[in-house]
This record gives structure tokens, C-alpha cells and sequence, in this order.
């Protein structure tokens, strides 16, 4: 078990830590520490968290599985995130669902085998007014149709 | 207490007449039945029957679709039994006929099935509950068969095996949920 | 005080009590989930709402505490709405499987359903699919669709048994229990996860798919497991379709007793009851014929047994026989047996500590290291002290001194090994009494078979001093037969002896005879069990609380 | 003189042959014709190599059956009684046709053979005497079983027995008084003659009531339905309840004899015995108009072929009865034999008189 944080996240961390009074209350940003360190927090790292913060392993699961923004599984270079709530769904979504998981060639929730794309559905992303929307790793793209997902792609590859 | 007798007339009294009246339906039976029965020998008047029996073994009258005949067990397209040991079917039975022991499958989405199914037929009163206790569809009455004479109280007790190798007799299926064999309709488990 | 109006009816509670609670001190039941007395409130599942007067909604029962001149109703259509839509919630993504569900027929989610809302589906939607069959551990299995996450599992494991190991994990439809991978539940008391989960989710291994539990009676026992005496109930079925071959027992379920056991059991007690209808459970009486044992017949057994005391008695003393009791049997067993050796034979040679009996591990909860549910009985009862010790009487069998040797239950083998194993295969004669085959038993002259917790009424006395009741729910297996009623039959072979008809006329006489018994009686002991006055002397030391 | 012996030695077999194959084949018939009349099959199981040939095989099987049972005796009845009762119902039902004359006298190499096996002088006689000693089987069966519910049944049909030999022998007496003799033969010969030219002189045309009257009695002689009170194997117990095995069947068999042997007296005394109507000793005549002669044995044996049918009939017919009529209560049967039998006998003995005064 050679998972530990760099000297440099080591110290990012006793920042956070002094700002909670309890130490498990500093779960949430010492995990989002740990998921830029190691991109993926596996076991391994949740078990080191746990430990460094002397919480109960099972909650750091709970927290890590409760929060979408935490990735437990490898990713692809880009991490596709369309939104499928009422607004966006209302506007095309389908559609555009439907075309990307076409052009890709996965389900939701895969990867492809190039580990480029990782397509996921997501709930609201807080951008109706301008939907269908979706999110490429941090950035949004918005009132797509089909055709502006084509370019989009072929722009990513 | 009345006694009513009824009176004979005389020429009743007499009970030549009435005897011979009895002897005439009864000889008219015997040569018609001959007639027929010689004419069957060569080939003749097949159609008419000379008496009204039925040769039981070889011939069979055709039951009812409603008929309730032994027990079979419904099969999974793999050969599996469909019955998930529920133990509906044991628990509705007003007799205890049915004995069922269950076990855990390997395939989680099955979880669990009859280890052993027996239906003891010495006990059974042939009501049918279990039929529509069955959630799955599992078990049907449809063979059409009564249940053979055995040499022992075992013989007449019915094995998974043995009830899962039965078919339904054809025309004569008992399915509860849609006319004819085919796919459950409502089958809450998804089996 | 507060004094609360709960359906119209007035009721005056502790300040702090929920109105859930003070709805069942009115004999109201208000449905729940989430909600159990000893853990601690979550209020998740949303079954217990009801209507407050003035509050604009609807509010949980079970996390609101009373207050002065509260107005509740508990069943106004308002609330059964509620129910209901709480309901059609909770069964959007379950799965339906109670035919194979073990849970079944003693499922809150079935009853509240048959109960409250009895709609039928809306939900055309794909059913979100969850993991089946999860392993948590050699005892308990999960299935995460059955799970309406109520968290009772979550918060026993770690307000109970003293391990955080169980955790919700995703969100939303997707909640699931479980635990980190690679983890096992191994905590001693997780059958009571079993009996905690108001739904199918967990079961317990041992009792899964071997019966349906509308095939199963129910009757209040003492867990025979260690000296605690966890009140608790035996499941079992009369429905036995392969005669003696098959299970009559199927589980132990705890029963409510804050003095002893709160609402736990472990699950050493838990699954102690095997032994009941274990294929090595003796059903005949039998005799030693060379190497075999020979069955036979009661009296040919007994007769056999009285003559060759008798016989012993009168050609070497009564100091020829040594008697080893069990703190297993009842306190009318041993007192029964105390009669008959103590009394009739004046034997003095009776002891039951065999060396290293209470050496058992001890969890600090419930299980005590006394894996012995009467030992505190015996002591009251003087079973001990008044001749020879165990070690001693096999120091004397091997010098020749002690002919016989009486095991009423006890298995001296188990413990002692090599030196008891010696001792007995030396002795003249050894009547071994007891309900199972084992080591001792095999160097037997004469075996009777006894009855087991379940087969015949009596009491136990816990390490308080608690006499607590069992009560009889099967017939003995096979021609086995409750030990007192053995020790009045053979007592009556060998003199004078009183002729108890039933378990309660031996207690009646132990009440009259032992003082710390004195004006007890069955009726007094009732379900949760009386507490002793305990006499002065050094057993009072273990029974501090 | 050995030639004698050796042609009725021959006469005994055919007769006996006829007879018992008759009375074996009825055990099936009886079974097969009342199949027939109720609309049913009958026995038609028992197969040999898989044939069943109509269930023929089955008074085999009954008989294979019947003689492989254990034969029991009470142990406190007379064994050798006990034994015996059976085949004294045998012999008293076979020996009736020593006296039945089954054709005419055959003339063959010179030599005059009556085709009877005892032409005695005192035929009816013979046979009522003879049949009456049946009585004895019954009651020595039910006597020697040390069984009151034998003894009883076997009092029963004897008392029933009694009181039908009266009105069989009376109506007899018309016959004898019509034909002028006792002797079988004669009164078969008679039978050839015809009224008018061209009714045949018949003892049923001469006496349709003593006809009557006869085969009645006859048929409660036989102790068969609607008399089969002796047996009435559903309520009442019979006399040869003790029985079993082949005893039991000697005596089912002594029934079906004297089925047959009543058959062929009624044959002898009322439809002309061994006559064919138009055919005489010349060959096929009408009265008066033509005759075509046909060869002497050929004549001889078309008459036994006919006597034989006229025999079958009648067992049959006797099978028909047994399947139409119900059984008859004790005291019906008593007050029937008694009250009505009886007196209708006398009066017709009466009336015969009177018409052979008047003409």
C-alpha cells in the first residue's frame, strides 16, 4: 500500500483540516484532495483517507459513492455529461443521446476502448434557461442540436 | 306411518304378459347388440355402436379442459423447473400433499429452487388449489393422467424429476394466465 | 408531566417521550419503519407521520417529541394518504419477490401494505436493479432491492454491537447497504441484524429458505447459551413431514427483557439450538452389549439401573457412586436428582463444577464465559460442595474406590480429556443421561435419553439469581423424556419417592424446600423472569449489575 | 352283446360332451348374453398368446382358478359329507339325461341303435325322481358346513324345492295324459304327428298352460333368477356358503347342467323332442302334397342337430330370464308355488280331461 499524499497535498491538507473543528468533518475536501492527487480514489486511497482522518472506512465510502462528482472508476480523457433532466430532455436530449451513443459506439457509462470518451447521464446542471446542455469534463456546452454534437466531437478527437 | 300399495290390474296380476313385455325389451336388446356386433366383425356399420362401453386402458374418454389430471412441474427453456419453492402451493394444500425442500441456486437472480418437489398423490384430493396458488406458473394439472397403481406408498409419491418430465396433454392445456401454452403474462418475479 | 390527546383519548407521559411512543401507551399503533425503541431516530422512512392540530403538515411521530395539550390523530384520511403515497414510494423499486423472501408473512412492508394502502402500482418505469444475494458474512445475506433503507442495520452495527461497518452507499433510487469491499460482518451479534430489518433485505443464513414462517409456532424460552439467560423465543414447526429425520426447530428470536437482555441475542445463543435436532440426539434408551449399545426399553432400562445402584449401594456404600450433574438441566431436573441421590441413596458425592465449565470466552454484552444456563441453580441448590469434587471422584474411580458414576447431563470428557476418559472406562458402571451423543456417552454402561430445553417445561436461574421459565414446545424426540421425570421413575424403582406428575408440582416442592426459592411460583415468575433474594456467601460477588 | 356296450358307452360320451361343454360354454354365455342385452361388452380379458377369442378363455381362467383355491372343510363339519354334497348335485343333475332321447332310432348295418342312451319304461318318472334328489346335495351341504346360516339357507331351498317338485310333477300329468305314456321316446314320437294335417302335434300346442306351468317349475328346480333364493349371494345367505374352490364350482357347475338338462326335458315334452316339422322318417313332406326323400342318416342326424338347437334355445331363453327377471321375495315365492302354481296345475289336469272326454 504505496498510496500517500505528496508533501506538497500534504500541506494543502492541514490547511483544510484547520478549518473544520472535528477532523471528519474535513471528508468531503480531504477526499477532493485525494481524487486530484490520484485522479481515481480507489480502495486504497479510501483506506488512506480513513486512516488520516480517523473515520470509519464505511463512511468514506458512503460519502465517495453519495457525491457524483467523486470518480471511484477510471475515466476517459474526456468525461461526457449530458444532461437528461426534464429541460434538457424536453429540448432533445434524447436526440442527442441517441447520436452520441451512435457515434461512440457505447452505453451510458462506458468507455470506449481508445479510453478518449466516457459518456454518463446526469441529473440538472443548472443550465435550463440554455438547454439541452452537456459537460466535458469542466467545461459546458450549450442549446446543442445533433449537428453542434458532431462538431463538438470531432473537434475533441 | 300410511302405506300406499298400489293396486295391480288384472291383467298385471296375471304377470304373464308383464314377464313377457320384460323378456321382449330385453331380446330386442340382445339382437339388436348381436346384429351390430356381428356386423362390426365384418366390417359393417362401424359407426353404430353395439354397446357403450369403453376399454378403459386402451380407450379413453376425452376430458374436459377443466379436467384436473396429475401433476406437472413447468420447465424453464433450460430444462430447470420454473417452481421457485415458494411453497404457496404446500401451504394452500388442504391435504399436505405437496412436500417441498428448498435450496439456494447458484444464479442470484433465481436465488431459490425446489431441491427436492413431491407430490404425494395417495393424499392429493385433486382441488387445484395449487394451480393458482402457483405465482410462477410452476405446477398444472394438465396431464390428463389419473395416477398409476403402485406396489408401495412410494411408488405413488411423484419426484421433481418424474413431474418435470410430464407434458401437458394437447387441447388440454390449463394455463391460468392466457389460452394456450406460451409466455406468463403477469409474472411478477420476471422468470 | 405533558398531557397529550392522541386520538381523542388523554394520555400523561414523561416529558421528551415521542408520540409514538405515547401512542402505544394507549395500545396505538402507529406504523414505522426506520423507528425501533433501542436504536437511536432518524426519522428516514416517513411511515409515521400523523396530524398534529395547529402544525400546517403532517409531522413524524417518532422523532416528535410530546408536548403539553398536543393534538394528535393517528388516523385521519390525511395520514392514511400519506401512508399510502409513503408506500407506493417504497415499493416503486422493490422487487415483489415474496414468494421466495424469506421475510414473508412477518414483513412490515406486506403488512403495512395489506393494512394501508392496498393499491396497486402506478409505476410503468424500468425498476431500478440492484445487487441480489450479497455477501455480508457467514451468517447474514443482503438483497439490496428488498432494502427500503430504513438504516435500522446501519445504526445497530454500530450503536449495539460496536462495529461501524455497515454503510449506505450510492444516493437517491440507487441506496444500497453494504459493506467496504473486502469487509465482513463479524460481530457476535449480527442475527439481530435478521430480526431487525422490518423487510427482506437481511436474513439470516441458517434459517434461510428452510421454512416459511407461516409453517412456524412460537413459544417464550430461555436461551440455554451461557448463564446470561437472554429471554427469547423458539420457532418452531409441528409440521414435520420425515418423522424424526427432519428440523423441528428453526430459530431463536429474542425477547424483550431490560433486566436481562434488552431486545438482543448473540449469536452464539442464537444458533445454539441445533443441537436439538441433531442426528446425534439420543431417542432410545440403550444398554452396553461389548462394544455396541443395544436399544431398549424404558423399564428395562430403568429397572436395570435401579438394581445395579441398589446392588452397589448395598455391597460398597453410598459413597461408591459419584453423581455429575449438569448446569444444563432445570432447576426441577436438579432438584429431582437431588432428591433421589442426595436424599433417598444418601449419595454426598455430587458435584457439577466439572474443572474449566465457565472458561468460555466472555463479550462483555450478553454472552457471559458460563456457557451454562443454570449454574447459579445448581449452586442454590446445593449441588456442590457436600462431597467430593469432580477431580476428586475421578482420582477415586481410578483407585478403585468410586464404582459408579452418574452423568446427569454432564460430559466430563469434553472438559477434563485424557483423565475423565480414563476414569470412566475404568468405573464399574456409568449411566450417562443426556440429550446428544458424546465422548462421555460413548463409555457408558447404560444411556437414557433426556429432553432438551425445548421439549420440557422448567426453569433456569441466571447469573443474577433471575429464575427465568421455559416452556415446553415439542414432544420430546424419539422415547427421550424430561430428567426429572426419569429421576422420579427411577426414585420410585429404588423407595419411597414423591410422585411429580408435572415440572411445576417439582417446583411447587422446591419452593417449599429451598429457602431462596421460598413463595415462588410459576405464576409469579410469569414471562420476565423473578429475582432472587440472594443468601449471603460469595456467589453474591458474580451477580453484581 | 359287447357291441351293445360299447355303442351306449359311445352314447354316454356324446351326451356327457354335449352336456358339460354345453354347461362350461354357459358359464361364459351367461356373462357375453347378458353383456349383450345391457348394451355392455362383457368378459374379454383373459388372452392366451393374445387372443382373447371373445373371452372364451375366461371359464378356463375360472376353472384353473377354481381348482388351484384352497379346497377348506370346517373343521367341525362332516368332511366327508361335506365332500360329497357337491358331487351328489353333479350326479343327480347329469343322470336325468340317461332318459332324454336326442333322435330317432338309427338303423345303420343292420342294426337298430336308439339314439338314447336308457330307454326305460318309466322316463318321467326317472326324471322327477331323479331331480328331486337334488334336494339332498342342498340340504346335506348346508347340513354338513356346521354352519347355521348354511343350515338355514339350505332348509330354505329345500323347503322351496319341495314345494316346486309338486307343481312340476303335476304338470307333467297333462302331457302324459295327451300322449298316452311315460316314456320319452313315445312321447317324442307322438310329437310327429299334426293337427289337421298340418300343425304339428307339439306338447306345446297341446299343452301351452302345462307348458307353462312346467317350465316355471322347472326353472325353480334349477334355483336360478327370479328363484335363486337359495343362493342370493346379496342378502340372504345360501346353503353353500362353507365352499370353496373346486366344491364351490361343482356346484356352480350342477347349476349350468340342469339349465341344460331342464333345457332338453322341455325339448323332449313340449317342442317335439327330436322332430323337425315336415320331415319324417321319408325325408322333407307336406301333408298331402309332395315328399322329397332323403337318406336315412341324414335325416337321423339333422334331427339330433335339431334337438340340439331346440336345447340351445332354451338356454339361451333360460339366460334371458335370468337377466329380465327380478328376484322374488320368500313369501312371494311360497304363496306363487302354493296358491297359484299348484291350483293352476290341477285345473289343468282338469281341463286336459274333460277335452279328451269330450272328444
Amino acid at each position: 500500500m504505496a498510496v500517500e499524499f505528496s508533501e506538497k497535498t500534504k500541506e494543502k491538507f492541514k490547511v483544510v483540516l484547520g478549518k473544520y473543528p472535528e477532523k471528519d468533518a474535513a471528508l468531503l475536501p480531504a477526499l477532493w484532495l485525494a481524487q486530484k492527487e490520484f485522479s481515481v480514489i480507489t480502495p486504497e486511497v479510501e483506506e488512506y483517507v480513513s486512516k488520516l482522518l480517523g473515520v470509519p472506512l464505511v463512511r468514506v465510502r458512503e460519502v465517495l459513492t453519495f457525491y457524483t462528482m467523486y470518480t471511484a472508476k477510471s475515466l476517459g480523457k474526456y468525461h461526457l455529461q449530458l444532461c437528461t433532466n426534464i429541460a434538457c430532455t424536453l429540448l432533445g436530449a434524447e436526440d442527442i443521446l441517441g447520436r452520441i451513443k451512435n457515434k461512440l459506439q457505447i452505453d451510458v457509462g462506458e468507455t470506449t476502448p481508445d479510453k478518449k470518451f466516457t459518456l454518463s447521464t446526469v441529473e440538472c446542471l443548472g443550465y435550463c434557461g440554455t438547454a439541452p446542455v452537456i459537460q466535458v469534463n469542466d467545461d459546458f456546452y450549450e442549446n446543442l442540436t445533433p449537428k453542434k454534437v458532431d462538431e463538438l466531437l470531432g473537434k475533441l478527437k | 306411518m300410511k302405506i300406499v300399495t298400489q293396486k295391480l290390474t288384472t291383467k298385471e296380476s296375471l304377470y304373464f304378459f308383464e314377464i313377457a313385455k320384460g323378456l321382449w325389451i330385453t331380446a330386442r336388446h340382445f339382437v339388436k347388440n348381436m346384429y351390430f356386433h356381428i356386423a362390426h366383425l365384418y366390417g359393417k356399420y362401424q359407426e353404430v355402436p353395439a354397446a357403450v362401453t369403453i376399454q378403459y386402458p386402451e380407450e379413453k374418454i376425452p376430458v374436459s379442459k377443466r379436467w384436473r389430471g396429475n401433476h406437472r412441474i413447468n420447465s424453464r427453456p433450460d430444462g430447470s423447473p420454473r417452481c421457485v419453492a415458494c411453497m404457496l402451493c404446500e401451504t394452500v394444500c388442504p391435504v399436505q400433499c405437496i412436500h417441498i425442500i428448498a435450496g439456494e441456486h447458484p444464479d442470484p437472480n433465481i436465488e431459490k429452487y425446489p431441491v427436492s418437489f413431491d407430490v404425494d398423490v395417495t393424499r392429493c384430493c385433486w382441488c387445484g388449489m395449487c394451480e393458482e396458488a402457483c405465482p410462477v406458473d410452476a405446477i398444472y394439472m394438465d396431464t390428463g393422467k389419473t395416477p398409476e397403481p403402485g406396489y408401495s406408498r412410494e411408488d405413488l409419491v411423484y419426484h421433481k424429476e418424474q413431474l418435470l418430465k410430464e407434458t401437458p396433454l394437447p387441447n388440454y392445456q390449463r394455463s391460468l394466465n392466457t389460452p394456450g401454452q406460451g409466455p406468463m403474462k403477469a409474472n411478477p418475479m420476471g422468470l | 408531566m405533558p398531557t397529550v390527546t392522541i386520538d381523542e383519548r388523554q394520555v400523561t407521559v414523561d416529558p421528551g417521550t415521542s408520540i409514538l411512543e405515547a401512542a402505544k401507551k394507549l395500545g396505538i399503533f402507529i406504523p414505522h419503519y426506520c423507528y425501533h425503541p433501542r436504536l437511536t431516530i432518524v426519522d428516514a422512512c416517513r411511515m409515521c407521520l400523523v396530524e398534529v392540530k395547529g402544525a400546517p403538515k403532517l409531522v413524524t411521530s417518532c422523532s416528535n417529541a410530546v408536548a403539553d395539550n398536543m393534538v394528535v390523530f393517528t388516523d385521519t384520511p390525511k395520514v392514511e394518504e400519506a401512508r399510502q403515497s409513503v408506500l407506493e414510494f417504497l415499493l416503486i423499486n422493490h422487487p415483489l419477490d415474496c414468494p421466495i423472501c424469506d421475510k414473508s408473512g412477518e414483513c412490515l412492508l406486506q403488512n403495512y401494505y395489506f393494512c394501508h394502502s392496498r393499491k396497486p402500482s402506478r409505476f410503468k418505469e424500468n425498476k431500478v436493479k440492484k445487487h441480489k444475494v450479497v455477501d455480508l458474512g457467514p451468517k447474514i445475506v443482503l438483497d439490496s432491492e428488498r432494502c427500503i433503507v430504513c438504516t435500522r442495520c446501519v445504526r445497530f452495527c454500530k450503536e449495539v454491537a460496536g462495529e461501524e461497518i455497515l454503510g449506505i452507499f450510492n444516493r437517491a433510487d440507487h441506496s444500497e447497504i453494504g459493506v467496504f469491499p473486502g469487509k465482513k460482518l463479524e460481530n457476535n451479534y449480527q442475527g439481530n441484524l435478521a430480526d431487525v430489518c422490518p423487510v427482506g433485505a437481511l436474513t439470516a443464513r441458517d434459517f434461510r429458505f428452510k421454512c416459511r414462517s407461516w409453517f412456524l409456532c412460537q413459544i417464550d424460552t430461555i436461551c440455554p447459551g451461557c448463564s446470561n439467560g437472554c429471554n427469547a423465543v423458539v420457532h418452531f414447526t409441528l409440521r414435520n413431514f420425515n418423522g424424526l429425520k427432519g428440523q423441528r426447530v428453526f430459530r431463536l428470536t429474542p425477547r424483550e427483557n431490560n433486566d436481562v437482555n434488552k431486545v438482543w441475542l448473540c449469536d452464539v445463543g442464537r444458533w445454539g439450538y441445533a443441537f436439538v435436532d441433531s442426528i446425534d440426539r439420543l431417542t432410545m434408551p440403550a444398554m452396553r452389549k461389548g462394544e455396541d449399545f443395544v436399544k431398549t426399553d424404558w423399564n428395562t432400562a430403568l429397572k436395570e439401573t435401579a438394581n445395579r445402584l441398589k446392588t452397589l449401594v448395598e455391597r460398597y456404600g453410598a459413597n461408591a457412586i459419584g453423581v455429575i450433574p449438569s448446569p444444563h438441566l432445570t432447576n426441577e431436573d436438579l432438584y429431582a436428582l437431588k432428591c433421589l441421590f442426595g436424599c433417598l441413596l444418601k449419595i454426598a458425592n455430587i458435584d457439577f463444577k466439572v474443572p474449566g465449565f465457565d472458561k468460555g470466552e466472555d463479550d462483555k454484552i450478553l454472552l457471559k464465559a458460563d456457557r451454562h444456563p443454570n449454574t447459579k441453580g445448581a449452586e442454590l441448590l446445593g449441588l456442590s460442595g457436600t462431597g467430593l469434587s469432580v477431580e476428586a471422584m475421578m482420582d477415586k474411580v481410578k483407585a478403585g474406590e468410586i464404582k459408579a458414576l452418574y452423568l446427569a447431563g454432564s460430559d466430563p470428557v469434553k472438559y477434563m480429556g485424557e483423565k475423565a476418559e480414563e476414569a470412566l472406562s475404568r468405573a464399574e458402571l456409568v449411566i450417562f443421561q443426556g440429550t446428544n451423543f458424546n465422548a462421555s456417552c460413548k463409555l457408558a454402561h447404560i444411556v437414557l435419553p433426556g429432553a432438551t430445553f425445548v421439549e420440557k417445561e422448567g426453569t433456569f436461574t441466571n447469573y443474577q439469581g433471575r429464575v427465568q421459565k421455559v416452556n415446553k414446545a415439542l414432544e420430546p424426540l424419539g422415547e427421550a423424556m424430561a430428567d426429572w421425570e426419569i429421576f422420579t421413575r427411577l426414585g420410585q424403582m429404588l423407595g419411597v419417592f414423591p410422585s411429580y406428575r408435572s415440572a411445576e408440582e417439582v417446583f411447587m416442592d422446591i419452593a417449599r424446600e429451598v429457602a431462596p426459592f421460598a413463595g415462588i411460583t410459576y405464576k409469579k415468575i410469569g414471562s420476565q423472569g423473578i429475582k432472587l433474594t440472594l443468601p449471603e456467601g460469595p456467589v453474591l460477588s458474580e451477580a453484581k449489575e | 352283446m359287447y357291441l351293445d356296450i360299447i355303442i351306449t358307452l359311445i352314447k354316454i360320451a356324446i351326451v356327457f360332451g354335449f352336456v358339460l361343454n354345453v354347461a362350461a360354454i354357459l358359464s361364459w354365455a351367461e356373462r357375453k348374453q347378458s353383456a349383450v342385452m345391457q348394451d355392455r361388452i362383457g368378459a374379454n380379458r383373459a388372452d392366451v398368446l393374445g387372443f382373447r377369442i371373445f373371452g372364451l378363455f375366461h371359464p378356463i381362467a375360472d376353472t384353473i382358478k377354481m381348482l388351484t383355491k384352497e379346497d377348506w372343510v370346517p373343521p367341525a363339519g362332516d368332511a366327508f359329507v361335506h365332500t360329497m354334497a357337491p358331487f351328489l348335485a353333479l350326479f343327480t343333475a347329469l343322470v336325468v339325461f340317461a332318459v332324454i332321447p336326442f333322435g330317432d332310432t338309427l338303423h345303420i348295418a343292420g342294426r337298430d341303435i336308439p339314439l338314447q342312451i336308457a330307454d326305460l319304461n318309466v322316463g318321467i318318472l326317472f326324471i322327477v325322481a331323479f331331480g328331486g334328489l337334488g334336494f339332498y346335495s342342498v340340504v346335506l351341504a348346508g347340513w354338513s358346513s356346521e354352519n347355521k346360516y348354511s343350515l338355514l339357507g339350505s332348509l330354505r331351498a329345500a323347503a322351496q324345492l319341495i314345494s316346486y317338485e309338486l307343481a312340476l310333477g303335476l304338470s307333467i300329468v297333462g302331457i302324459v295324459m295327451v300322449y298316452g305314456s311315460i316314456e320319452l321316446d313315445d312321447i317324442a314320437r307322438a310329437q310327429g304327428q299334426y293337427i289337421l294335417g298340418f300343425i304339428p302335434y307339439w306338447g306345446i300346442i297341446a299343452q301351452p298352460l302345462g307348458f307353462l306351468l312346467f317350465f316355471t317349475a322347472a326353472v325353480a328346480e334349477t334355483k336360478r333368477v327370479p328363484f335363486d333364493l337359495p343362493e342370493s349371494e346379496s342378502e340372504i345367505i345360501g346353503y353353500f356358503t362353507e365352499y370353496s374352490g373346486m366344491k364351490f364350482g361343482a356346484f356352480w357347475m350342477g347349476e349350468f347342467i340342469e339349465v341344460v338338462a331342464v333345457a332338453g326335458v322341455v325339448t323332449a315334452l313340449y317342442f317335439g323332442g327330436w322332430q323337425i316339422p315336415f320331415v319324417n322318417n321319408q325325408g322333407i313332406f307336406f301333408p298331402g302334397l309332395f315328399t322329397i326323400p332323403l337318406p336315412h342318416v341324414l335325416i337321423v342326424l339333422l334331427q339330433v342337430a335339431a334337438f340340439g338347437l331346440k336345447v340351445l334355445f332354451f338356454c339361451w331363453f333360460m339366460l334371458l330370464v335370468r337377466w329380465t327377471l327380478p328376484r322374488f321375495r320368500y313369501d312371494q315365492l311360497m304363496a306363487f308355488g302354493w296358491k297359484f302354481m299348484v291350483p293352476l296345475a290341477l285345473l289343468n289336469i282338469l281341463v286336459t280331461g274333460l277335452f279328451m272326454y269330450v272328444f
